[in-house]
C-alpha cells in the first residue's frame, strides 16, 4: 500500500507529509507533524477534541483525511497565539479557570474563536449550542461560558 | 484503501463500475470515517468527490427551484442568506446533524446515502418534495429521495451509479415546512423520532401536504394517511388529533439503545402535531 | 482496656460479640489484640481495615495512639475515586 | 491537632491566582498520555473478545507473528505467575485477570492478545490476523439475576470470609452494619416508606482515553510514562504484573485527561511493557473510545431496597437499607461504601445496612467519585423525599431536624468530629434558590450527600534556589488545579510570592512512595505534606539567620518571608529575607530543602446539600434541568475557583448519570453504546450555570482546615435530580437513568 504526499499550510507554515489514505488529518497532526495540541477523544466526531479549522470552516480532524488537507489552510490550538501573545480567548480560559484537566481545552478554544469570529455578541444560548460538540467532563461548562461570554464582551469593546 | 480524487461524476462513476471489493464515495466523511476507523466498513476504494467542478454551490434556478452540489455542507446551507427562507426545514434539518464541527463538514447527500432510518435530513427532504440527480454507467437520472433508502445502510444505487445533485423544488405561494426530533439530550444525538412536515394553504385551509417520519421504520417513510388527516382542515385539534393517530399508526418501529416502540410510536404523533403547527405558521408567514 | 466496636457482620467471627475489650496503645497494637483474642478477626483485617479513634479514622496507620477510654470502631477499609 | 494550631488568618490562601500550568494548557503544549513519542517507539494494539463470558480454548498468532511490521505478539503466558486469592486480597490477580485474559474471557471487550507493529494501523490490521478460539458460555450482567441460583458462576473461590454459607458464588464480599432495634424504631414511626431502587452502571467519561508509552529491557529495568492518578501504584501494579522489581520500574505521570477514579488501576500499561519485553523496543499503546467504554471504568450498577419510619414531626425513627451492587467479573464493587454511606448524613437511633459486592459478565468496576455513595444516596433520599410529601413536611427542614452534627453517631458507627453538614442546609434554606417560585411543569428537589475522604501515603519535597524561589516536588497528579493549591499553601508558610513557587509532579524515581489523587486527597493530604516540607525549610532558614546573627535559633521566628529576631535576648537585627539566606546557603550549610513523608490520618469527612429544579415535558418525557445550586463544606477553600470548579464538575456528572447515562447491554451480553454518540454525557446546551456556595467548617486533621472537595459533590445529583423529576412529573422515579421512555412510560402509569 503506497503513501500518498499531501502538501498543506498549517497556522501559516507550509508542510508536507506522506500518509496512508486511511489517517486522519488528526493522525497527520499528531503524528508526522508533531503538533499534539489536538487529541483524541472519541475517533467520531462526537467530542470535539481535535476541532481545527479548515479553511476558516470549523471541524473534527478525527472526521477529515489527511490526504483531505491538500492544498489547504489548516489553523490548530498552536496557532491561536500571536508569538508571546495570548489570544483575548486563551487569558479569560486561564482566569476564569475554565479548564481542570485541561484536555478538551484545545479543542474548545478553536472552537470558541471560529464561534467569536462568526458571531461577536452571542447569546448564552448560542454559545452553549455551537460549543455542544466539545465534550468537557470536569467543568460542568460554567466557566467555560463565562470565559466564553466575558471574552466576547471585550473584544466588542475593544473593536 | 485505494483514494482517488475524480475530476468529474463521469470519472467518478467510471472508477466505481471498475473498483472490486468495497467501494464508498467520500463527500462530507463524517459517516464514512467513522466507519473506517471502527473497522465497520474498510472500503477497498475510496473516491472522493469533492475536487468536481460546483459541488459546493448551491443555486437558485430560474423557476424558484434549488440545486445543491453534493458537497454543499449544513454549515454552508445555514449560512446561504435565501435558502433558508424558502425551505427552513430542510436546512433546520441538516443542522440538527451533530456538532458544529460536524456541520463543517456534513452533507445532504452523505446523510441520504448512509441509508440510516434516523437521518435527520431525509424526512426534511422527502417532506419537501427533493429528488436527486444520478450519474452513472448508463448515464443520468433522477429519483425521489424517499426511493432512495431501501433499508438500514441499503440505497437503491446501483454499482457505478453516485449522487450528482441534490434538486429541491420551488417554494411556492403560501408553503412552509418544518422538522422536528426527538433526542434526549438537546444536541448530539440520533434521532430517536423525526418528522418532516411540507404543506401549503389555501386561506386557513391546507390544500396540499406532506409528512415523513424518521427512525420509526427500516427506512424514512412518507405518511399519505397522516397527509390525509390535516388537508382541508385548518389544522384544528381534531385534525391535529387525526394527524398524531396516523403517525402513530404508521410507526413500524424496533425497541433499541435509543428508545422503545412504545415510545417512539407515542412520541411519533406528539411532534407530528408540534411539527405541522409549526409549517403551518410558517405557511401563514407567521415566524416560527 | 479500650472498648473496640466491630461492624455487625463480624459477630460471627467473635461468637457473637459485637463490641470486644482489648488492651492497646496504638492502632497497631489494637490489631494484633483483636486476632490474639479472636483469631477469626484474621480475615477481615487481611482484607483491609479501618480503625475510628474519637471519631477520626485512621485509614492505614498503625502507630497512631488510642488514649485511655477512646471510642473506638473497626471500620472496612475505605476506598475512594 | 487542636483547633487552636490551626491557622484562620491568610495571606495568599483563599486567593484566586492564575494556575501555574495554565499557559501550557491553553496553547496545546501540555503533554498528555497520547502525546509521547520515543526513539525507535513501536505502535501497539489490543485484542478484545466479542463475547461476554466464553473459554479461551485456543489462540493461534502464527499470522500476524509472521507479518514484517509485527515485532511482538503476547498473551497471558508473558506475565508473571501472581497467586490467586478470594475477595480483594487477590487485587494483583485481579488486576492481571483484568489486564490479560487467562483462561476466560470475562465480558465483552476483555483483552486476550496484544500486538507491537511499527505503526498504529500495521498493529490494528495484524489483529485480525490473530485467530482466537472461544468455547461460549452462559453469561449474566444483571445484579439480580447474577445472584439468583442458577445464574452462570464467573468464578469459583472469589468470595472472601465475609460471605455467608449459602450465597451464590457470584456474591463475592458481604457487610452489615447499623446500631439500635430498627424493628422498634419502625414500630414507634408514624408512616413507614419502603421502596426498591435500580441504577445503571455509568462510566467516568474522562475525554483523555487510556494511553502509554513503555520501554521495560530483558535485564528488568524500564520506564513508563502513562496517564494516571496515581504513578507510583501503576509501578508497584505493572511491577508485580511482569515479575520485575518495582524500584528497577520509573513511571512518568503525563498531564492527565481527566479521571475521577478511574485511572486509579492499569489497564493498558502492563501491556505496553510486555510488548516491549519481547520486542526490545518502546511501545506506545493508546485506546480508543470504544475500547475505554468497553474495557476500563465503569460504575457499579446497583438495585437497592429502602424503609424508613418517621414520625409526624419529621422525627426519623428508624432506618433500613440493603444495597446490592454489581462490579463487573471481579471483586470489589463497593456495597459496603455504599451501605455505611447512606444514611450517613442522619443521626439515627436505629439503622441497618446491608451491602453486596456481586460479580456479573461485566468490565471490572472501577472507582467514580466517591464510589458507591451516590446510589445509595439516590434510594435513601428518594424515599425521604417521598415521607416528607405524604407527611407535608418542608424536604430542608425535615432534614435539619435529623442531621448529624458534631458529637452525633454516625450510622457506620464512630462518633462525628466537627462536620458541615448543618451549615449546608442553613445556607440551602437562605439561598434564594430554595424560595424561588416554580413556574408550572417544574419540580424542586433536595438531597444531601455523604463522603469519607481519604489521606494516604504522601511524600513532598521542597527544594529553595539561591535566587529565593522555590521547587516543590508532589507526588500527586494535577487532574483539577492542584499545582495552584499546593503554590498557595507553600507561599503562605515561605512568605514569598506564589509566582516564585514552581510545582513539579515528580516521577517514582525523585520523591518517596505517593498514594493515588484518589478519595478527595490532593489537597488534604498533599497539602499538609506541601506545608509541612515548607515548615521543615523554615526551620533550617531560621537555624542560618540564627548563625549569621549568633543568637540562639529558638531566638528566630519567621514572618512574612524573613527571619525575624524574637525574644527580649535575640538582639536587634533587621529581618533578613528567605532570598538573602538562600543566596550564599551553599557556604552557610549547603542547600535548603524541606521534606515530609508520612500518610496523614485526619482526612475529615464531608456533606453536602444540593438543590435542583427540573421541568419535565409530559408529552416526551424529556427533563431540563432548569437551576442547580450546590452547596458544600470544603474546610477550607485553599483556590475557591477550583473548588467551585469542583461542585460544578461533580453536580454535571451526577446530572449524566440521573438522565441519561447508562451502559446497555444486548441479550448478547455485548455492550451497545460504547461510542460518546451514544452513550450520553452532558453537553454544554443541556446545562445550566451552576450556582455553588463554599461552606467553610474547618477540618480538625488539617493545618489549614482543608477537607477533601473532589467527590462529595456527585453524591447528592441523582437523588436531588430524582426528587425534583418526580415532583414535576407527580411519579416517583425509581430507576435510573430517568431517560425519556422511563418517563414517559412512568406517566402512563400513573
Amino acid at each position: 500500500m503506497s503513501k500518498l504526499h499531501v502538501t498543506t499550510t498549517v497556522n501559516g507554515d507550509e508542510v508536507e507529509y506522506l500518509c496512508d489514505p486511511r489517517e486522519t488529518l488528526l493522525d497527520c497532526l499528531r503524528d508526522k507533524l508533531n503538533l499534539t495540541g489536538a487529541k483524541e477523544g472519541c475517533g467520531t466526531g462526537d467530542c470535539g477534541a481535535c476541532s481545527v479549522t479548515v479553511d476558516g470552516r470549523l471541524v473534527c480532524s478525527c472526521l477529515m483525511l489527511g490526504v483531505e488537507a491538500e492544498g489547504k489552510q489548516i489553523e490548530t490550538v498552536e496557532g491561536i497565539a500571536d508569538g508571546d501573545v495570548l489570544h483575548p480567548l486563551q487569558k479569560k480560559f486561564i482566569e476564569y479557570a475554565a479548564l481542570q484537566c485541561g484536555i478538551c481545552t484545545p479543542g474548545i478554544l478553536v472552537a470558541a474563536k471560529s464561534l467569536l469570529e462568526k458571531n461577536p455578541d452571542p447569546t448564552e444560548e448560542e454559545a452553549r449550542y455551537w460549543l455542544a460538540g466539545n465534550l468537557c467532563r470536569c467543568t460542568g461548562y460554567d466557566k467555560i461560558i463565562r470565559a466564553v461570554m466575558d471574552t466576547a464582551a471585550e473584544l466588542r469593546e475593544a473593536s | 484503501m485505494d483514494y482517488h480524487s475524480p475530476a468529474s461524476f463521469a470519472e467518478a462513476s467510471a472508477l466505481a463500475i471498475n473498483a472490486t471489493g468495497i467501494t464508498r464515495f467520500l463527500a462530507g466523511g463524517t459517516d464514512v470515517l467513522v466507519q473506517l476507523r471502527s473497522e465497520l466498513v474498510t472500503p477497498d476504494t475510496l473516491i472522493d468527490i469533492k475536487k468536481i467542478n460546483g459541488v459546493h454551490d448551491i443555486t437558485r434556478n430560474s423557476d424558484g427551484s434549488w440545486t445543491l452540489g453534493v458537497a454543499a455542507t449544513g454549515a454552508e446551507m445555514s449560512d446561504h442568506p435565501e435558502l433558508g427562507l424558502d425551505w427552513p426545514g430542510v436546512v433546520e434539518a441538516m443542522d440538527l446533524i451533530g456538532s458544529t464541527q460536524v456541520q463543517g463538514r456534513a452533507t445532504l447527500t452523505g446523510n441520504l446515502c448512509n441509508g440510516s432510518p434516523a437521518a435527520d435530513s431525509v424526512p426534511a427532504m422527502v417532506a419537501a418534495g427533493v429528488t436527486v440527480t444520478i450519474t452513472g454507467p448508463e448515464g443520468v437520472r433522477d429519483m425521489a429521495v424517499e426511493d432512495i433508502p431501501t433499508g438500514p445502510g441499503k440505497t437503491a444505487l446501483a454499482k457505478g451509479e453516485v449522487i450528482s445533485a441534490i434538486n429541491i423544488p420551488a417554494r411556492g405561494e403560501n408553503g412552509g415546512d418544518a422538522y422536528l426530533r426527538f433526542i434526549p439530550r438537546t444536541e448530539m444525538d440520533i434521532a430517536v423520532v423525526g418528522v418532516g412536515v411540507n404543506l401549503r394553504l389555501d386561506g386557513d385551509t391546507i390544500t396540499e401536504a406532506r409528512v415523513s417520519l424518521g427512525a420509526v421504520a427500516p427506512t424514512v417513510l412518507l405518511v399519505d394517511d397522516a397527509a390525509r388527516a390535516i388537508i382541508g382542515t385548518t389544522l384544528d385539534d381534531a385534525a391535529l388529533d387525526a394527524l398524531a393517530a396516523a403517525a402513530s399508526g404508521a410507526c413500524n418501529p424496533i425497541d433499541d439503545k435509543r428508545g422503545t416502540i412504545a415510545f417512539r410510536t407515542e412520541v411519533a404523533g406528539v411532534l407530528a402535531k408540534r411539527t405541522a403547527k409549526i409549517a403551518y405558521a410558517r405557511a401563514k408567514g407567521e415566524q416560527a | 482496656m479500650i472498648e473496640v466496636h466491630l461492624w455487625s457482620s463480624l459477630r460471627s467471627l467473635t461468637g457473637g460479640q459485637q463490641v470486644v475489650e482489648v488492651e492497646a496503645a496504638t492502632t497497631g497494637e489494637l490489631l494484633k489484640e483483636l486476632v490474639r483474642l479472636h483469631p477469626g478477626l484474621q480475615a477481615p483485617i487481611d482484607a483491609g481495615v479501618s480503625v475510628a479513634v474519637d471519631g477520626r479514622i485512621i485509614a492505614t496507620g498503625l502507630s497512631e495512639p488510642i488514649p485511655e477510654d477512646a471510642e473506638v470502631y473497626l471500620m472496612q477499609r475505605l476506598r475512594g475515586g | 491537632m487542636a483547633l487552636d494550631d490551626q491557622k484562620s488568618i491568610f495571606t495568599f490562601v483563599g486567593t484566586r491566582p492564575d494556575r501555574p500550568d495554565g499557559l501550557d494548557k491553553v496553547t496545546g503544549r501540555a503533554r498528555f498520555g497520547a502525546d509521547a513519542h520515543a526513539p525507535g517507539m513501536l505502535h501497539g494494539a489490543i485484542l478484545r473478545s466479542p463475547h461476554a463470558h466464553a473459554r479461551i480454548v485456543k489462540i493461534d498468532a502464527s499470522k500476524a507473528e509472521a507479518l514484517k511490521d509485527v515485532k511482538a505478539v503476547v498473551t497471558r503466558a508473558d506475565f508473571a505467575e501472581v497467586p490467586f486469592e478470594p475477595g480483594l486480597e487477590g487485587e494483583f490477580w485481579n488486576v492481571l485477570e483484568n489486564v490479560m485474559a487467562g483462561e476466560k474471557t470475562l465480558y465483552d471487550g476483555h483483552a486476550v492478545a496484544a500486538v507491537a507493529a511499527t505503526s498504529a494501523l500495521a498493529a490494528r490490521d495484524a489483529l485480525k490476523l490473530i485467530e482466537v478460539e472461544y468455547e461460549v458460555l452462559p453469561h449474566v450482567t444483571d445484579v439480580d439475576k447474577a445472584m439468583e441460583a442458577d445464574a452462570p458462576v464467573i468464578r469459583e473461590g472469589a468470595a472472601d470470609y465475609s460471605v455467608p454459607e449459602g450465597m451464590h458464588p457470584n456474591v463475592v464480599r458481604y457487610h452489615e452494619s447499623g446500631h439500635g432495634d430498627v424493628e422498634a424504631g419502625f414500630a414507634e414511626a408514624d408512616l413507614v416508606v419502603e421502596d426498591s431502587f435500580v441504577t445503571e452502571a455509568t462510566h467516568q467519561g474522562y475525554i483523555e482515553p487510556h494511553a502509554c508509552l513503555g520501554s521495560l529491557g530483558t535485564d528488568g529495568k524500564g520506564e513508563l510514562w502513562c496517564t494516571t492518578q496515581g504513578h507510583w501504584i501503576a509501578q508497584k501494579t505493572c511491577a508485580a504484573l511482569l515479575g520485575i522489581e518495582t524500584s528497577q520500574l520509573r513511571v512518568t505521570a503525563s498531564e492527565i485527561g481527566g479521571g475521577f477514579g478511574g485511572k486509579t488501576t492499569v489497564f493498558i500499561e502492563p501491556v505496553a511493557l510486555a510488548l516491549s519485553r519481547k520486542a526490545n523496543r518502546p511501545v506506545k499503546l493508546v485506546m480508543n473510545r470504544s475500547e475505554v467504554f468497553r474495557a476500563t471504568g465503569p460504575t457499579s450498577s446497583a438495585s437497592m431496597d429502602i424503609k424508613i419510619g418517621m414520625k409526624k414531626d419529621g422525627t426519623i425513627t428508624a432506618a433500613e437499607g440493603t444495597f446490592r451492587l454489581q462490579g463487573g467479573a471481579f471483586p470489589g464493587a463497593p456495597g459496603d461504601m455504599t451501605a455505611m454511606c447512606a444514611f450517613a448524613p442522619y443521626n439515627l437511633t436505629n439503622v441497618r445496612q446491608v451491602g453486596y459486592d456481586v460479580m456479573a459478565n461485566r468490565p471490572k468496576q472501577a472507582a467514580y467519585r466517591a464510589p458507591g455513595a451516590p446510589m445509595g444516596a439516590f434510594a435513601v433520599e428518594s424515599v425521604l423525599d417521598e415521607l416528607c410529601n405524604q407527611l407535608g413536611l418542608d424536604p430542608v427542614d425535615m432534614r435539619l431536624k435529623n442531621a448529624a452534627a458534631e458529637g452525633s453517631k454516625a450510622s457506620y458507627g464512630p462518633t462525628y468530629e466537627r462536620i458541615g453538614l448543618v451549615e449546608t442546609l442553613e445556607a440551602a434554606k437562605a439561598h434564594p434558590h430554595y424560595s424561588a417560585p416554580l413556574k408550572p411543569g417544574q419540580g424542586r428537589g433536595i438531597s444531601c450527600g455523604f463522603w469519607f475522604n481519604h489521606g494516604g501515603e504522601t511524600s513532598v519535597s521542597l527544594a529553595l534556589s539561591e535566587d529565593g524561589s522555590a521547587q516543590v516536588m508532589v507526588g500527586t497528579p494535577d487532574i483539577g488545579g492542584s499545582r495552584a493549591s499546593m503554590a498557595l499553601m507553600a507561599a503562605e508558610i515561605l512568605g514569598i510570592p506564589y509566582e516564585n513557587i514552581r510545582v513539579t509532579i515528580a516521577d517514582t524515581a525523585s520523591l518517596g512512595y505517593n498514594d493515588v489523587s484518589h478519595g478527595s486527597r490532593v489537597t488534604y493530604a498533599s497539602g499538609l505534606a506541601t506545608i509541612k516540607a515548607a515548615k521543615h525549610a523554615v526551620e533550617k532558614l531560621c537555624e542560618r539567620a540564627a548563625a549569621k546573627w549568633g543568637i540562639p535559633v529558638d531566638a528566630v521566628k519567621w514572618e512574612n518571608g524573613c527571619a525575624v529576631p524574637s525574644g527580649p535576648n535575640a538582639g536587634d537585627f533587621d529581618p533578613l529575607p528567605l532570598a538573602d539566606i538562600t543566596a550564599d546557603m551553599g557556604a552557610t550549610g549547603g542547600p535548603i530543602s524541606g521534606h515530609f513523608e508520612a500518610t496523614p490520618e485526619g482526612a475529615g469527612v464531608s456533606f453536602g446539600t444540593h438543590i435542583v429544579d427540573a421541568e419535565v415535558d409530559p408529552e416526551t418525557g424529556k427533563t431540563s434541568v432548569t437551576r442547580y445550586t450546590v452547596i458544600q463544606d470544603a474546610g477550607k477553600a485553599i483556590h475557591p475557583t477550583y473548588v467551585e470548579g469542583q461542585y460544578q464538575g461533580g453536580a454535571a456528572q451526577g446530572i449524566g448519570w440521573a438522565l441519561n447515562e447508562e451502559y446497555i447491554y444486548g441479550e448478547d451480553g455485548r455492550l451497545q453504546n460504547s461510542i460518546f454518540l451514544d452513550y450520553r454525557i452532558p453537553v454544554a446546551s443541556d446545562l445550566p450555570m451552576i450556582d455553588t456556595v463554599i461552606v467553610e467548617v474547618p477540618n480538625p486533621g488539617h493545618p489549614f482546615g482543608v477537607r477533601g472537595v473532589g467527590e462529595t459533590g456527585i453524591v447528592p445529583p441523582l437523588a436531588a435530580i430524582a426528587n425534583a423529576v418526580s415532583n414535576a412529573a407527580g411519579v416517583r422515579m425509581r430507576q435510573l437513568p430517568m431517560s425519556p421512555p422511563r418517563i414517559l412510560a412512568a406517566l402512563k402509569d400513573k
